[in-house]
């Protein structure tokens, strides 16, 4: 199935989870936060989230700003 | 000299100058420009990983133990706003968020409709609110009415560095004021710094003053000692004016 | 943050400060103020011995190793204000004066031609003048032209805390100025004399503001920090005006 | 004879000196000026000036100002 | 000479200033301001019959043949001002509305939420509505986006005579309005209404600055010339500010 | 509406706008902008026959009965001030002059001293002198002491277009002047105009404003337009600022 | 029945119209408005609008303000 | 002779007189003044005033300005 990860399409097997998806993309253990189609996941659900086919996992940090 | 502690949401602050990082040309020159600042709280922006946007910059927060402070910098709507001011809270574990919803790129202009919507949202959903607002003393007032922990309004436009367009807005936001007032955006200058605080704001937010200046770890200097004196010349009552001349010297014989 | 010394006829000040003892309640209140305000130079006024006039004015600042600096306060005239400045250096041991030649008790303001008269006078008699000029750029050319060691263009009137009438004038004069400008009377609060630093002066004076203050040693305070803060911004190189806003946080993918 | 001391009439005997009037004023040693006849008169020439009758002599120091 | 006439909601006015008949001694001095102004289109107020009210002031607009624009002054919800406007309808059988849905009896401030929302109701209702607005450029631009006729940003609060705050608000309205830009509260005197023209507004709606002066007549003299001076200087392309001085003269040899 | 008339010298104007005849690009520009300001006084300069700069501007002003004033513009010293009247009296048979003394090319400042030296000596000889003078009230009030028939403070130097740089100073002139106090240059736009009448001016004289503006006929008329408005709000008697709103219309019940 | 109107309570028969009352309150022909219950009630309407009992009546014309 | 008018040098035979230099120079006969050696010569004066040898004579007129 295909899932968007910021912006990137990936390819990953049906029934993918999110927390294999970051722990590819090597997202650190802090100072991030993940939304799933648009609502926020919070990191203790991450290994159990299931993907949906067409999913978009979006990985946010704080940057210089404002 | 003795002075009492900012007071935000219960929490005190021994500085008030609040910094931004953006604008700043690397970590280095913004890590001076904060320890110059003496800033004990500073906004970050949140964006999604490998984005190419400057990271790095919570380390160096955390490194001097200064406090960030997320914002929604360049929302568009409410849903947008509280979307990103939950992801901040989940990123960096604090409910205290800048809440900014603009109208358009050109202005960077706080859409008041928007801007309401959402800090009631974040309200209602346990966090404390910062929001920009424009200099109109009513969007203040309603802003405070929903429960914003403080009201930020601007002096100017973000990045146009024409200080205070209108003393008397602000005046007028701080003589109704239940919250604390702290300017935000606009600032160019140190004594548009001290200004504000002379109008009776309880701190000074600024970014692309220091960021943006020639030498800023020296801009952030005159922006600490700005918002001290100013503050200091607050509490400290001026002189009032007068049309004609008072001498110092005492008369001759 | 380190900045140079201000230099005045060869002899270096750290403080860009300078404070009147006019309008201070007591000398106990008077002594705070002029601590709180750092200042190495001090002003005072030459009047007859048993006069009423405050005294012990000397002492104070002998104690505290702040040098004096007399005025010629009152004097109408130029050989009025020539006596004066003599009388001054044999009971001060200073060739130091701040010359003041006013032309009338409502305004305060100087007289140019008395004004210059005197200056060429006490500059051949070997003075180091200070004169108390208005902001006309063409006057404080010629009194440098005489010889004077700076020249202290005014704000606004003596004691009437309106700040800096006219900008463009103070920044004329710092355009071509040979010799230290330092910005005197007017300054009504601590924004408004950073804003004379920013404008490029070299320093300030003054006395209502402080010594008529609700709270003067705190209002001391704000002024030695707002100068400082000044200079720092100025130094610093402060970022130009725009009509429209720039973006401090990076724009959204 | 008559002289104007900071604006009092003294009198005086003819031929008085200047240091002597300064000391029964009890002028202080330092942080003071004396003018004579509008003229400023060095401390070290006080004790020799002779006081002419009408003379106007006056006695300044530093006081709070500008 | 020549100028284009003011059009609003395909109406076509020859005057640009548009006055308010509240604060007026009597009819007789409203009379003679109104004739000096020589204004097309006059606000008047909708209030219950013998409230002890001015009324009356109705047969003197007929009677010269001025347009009157009925206000909701005093609403503070959006359902009273539309309540207010269709009465206004009924009783003068126009469908113009002048919008006010002010916070608080203090300021006067227009509460923009409230405001927005009445706006867009009337529009529907079929109203050509001319909204009361404070100078936020994001509301001005929301309320031409709801279909209003024109926006009418304010100067300074009602009646405090303290001009025009923020040009620099003003002059962003101007820069992206598509409909006329009305000037409305707060001037004080004539440069200021000129100043607003100047700006880029179509025209100019004051009260206060005329009624309330010594010489009512006179003032609406003053502003009518004001008005169209600003609008003229407007249209004449004026010279470049520039630092330092250009001689007038030629040169000598 | 009736206004009394400027006296100046004992010769009544009914138009209270000079202008100056420098800068234009051509006569019959010149024309059409002298006869929209409605002046009745008008600058000219004093220079070599043949030396390239325009003339014909005589002719200009004798056909439409404008009254010229030469000017001494360029002039650097007294002695060649005072010569320079005396040609201009010589070749005009006017004995009225607008004494300029300048001091440098960069600012067109006054010269205070020449200026003053200059005035008395042309006093003396016979001239109805009309100074341009920097904004200080002392000079001001020595120029009318050695007889002057008027005053001409600047609002900021000449062609800058910065308007009036220190309004305090200009009311202060006024407040003590014995003898007619014309703004002269610096002005740039119609509402500056008005300002100067507002605060007590009894005419404006300028040029470059309207002369190099993009439309100068039609700036003339703004100009015109502006001095009226300004005198007309300062006869009749503005209304005072307040801090806070008051209400144009009835409260509701 | 009990009428409010212009704050003034009346007492009317049953089956009031609202033309009457106006009539009686001199109401003038042009340049009024009148809200029964806070809506605008057009004149064309006026003489047939009964009043219910406890209605409040409103009459507004146009004054100086603004 | 050598006269200078209005910067030029000019020949002139000695003892000619300003009058006739200002014809030669198609002086107008009004709107100008002239100048000598830096004084002012009334136009009653120039026909019988003498130039001499090295004279500056310069002539003036208004011309747009101020």
């Amino acid at each position: 199935m295909t899932v968007t990860v910021n912006g990137q399409h990936w390819e990953l097997p049906e029934g993918s989870m999110l927390g294999d998806v970051l722990d590819r993309l090597g997202v650190p253990s802090s100072g991030v936060a993940v939304a799933v189609d648009g609502a926020v996941v919070p990191r203790a659900s991450w290994p159990a989230r299931t993907l949906r086919a067409g999913a978009t996992v979006e990985v946010f940090t704080a940057v210089q700003g404002g | 000299m003795a002075d009492d502690p900012l007071v935000i949401a219960g929490r005190e602050f021994g500085s008030r100058l609040i910094l931004g990082t953006g604008g700043a040309g690397n970590l280095a020159i913004l890590e001076q420009a904060l320890l110059a600042a003496q800033t004990e709280l500073t906004t970050v922006a949140i964006r999604r990983l490998d984005t190419g946007a400057r990271t790095g910059v919570l380390d160096l927060l955390v490194r001097h133990g200064i406090e960030p402070l997320p914002n929604t910098a360049g929302c568009r709507s409410a849903p947008e706003a509280v979307l990103t001011a939950q992801l901040a809270r989940e990123a960096l574990h604090t409910s205290w968020i800048k809440l900014e919803v603009i109208a358009d790129d050109r202005t960077l202009l706080p859409d008041p409709i928007e801007l309401l919507d959402a800090a009631e949202q974040l309200v209602d959903d346990g966090f404390t609110v910062l929001p920009y607002t424009n200099d109109d003393p009513v969007l203040a007032r309603r802003l405070a009415g929903v429960g914003c922990a403080a009201v930020m309004p601007l002096g100017s436009p973000i990045g146009t560095g024409l200080g205070i367009g209108n003393p008397h807005n602000i005046a007028m936001i701080v003589a109704e004021a239940q919250v604390p007032v702290i300017l935000d955006a606009g600032i160019g200058t140190a004594s548009e710094a001290a200004l504000a605080m002379e109008l009776g704001c309880d701190a000074v937010l600024l970014a692309t003053a220091v960021t943006r200046a020639e030498d800023p770890p020296r801009m952030a200097e005159a922006m600490r000692l700005a918002v001290q004196a100013g503050r200091h010349a607050r509490l400290a009552g001026r002189i009032p004016q007068r049309f004609w001349a008072q001498a110092s010297s005492p008369q001759r014989p």
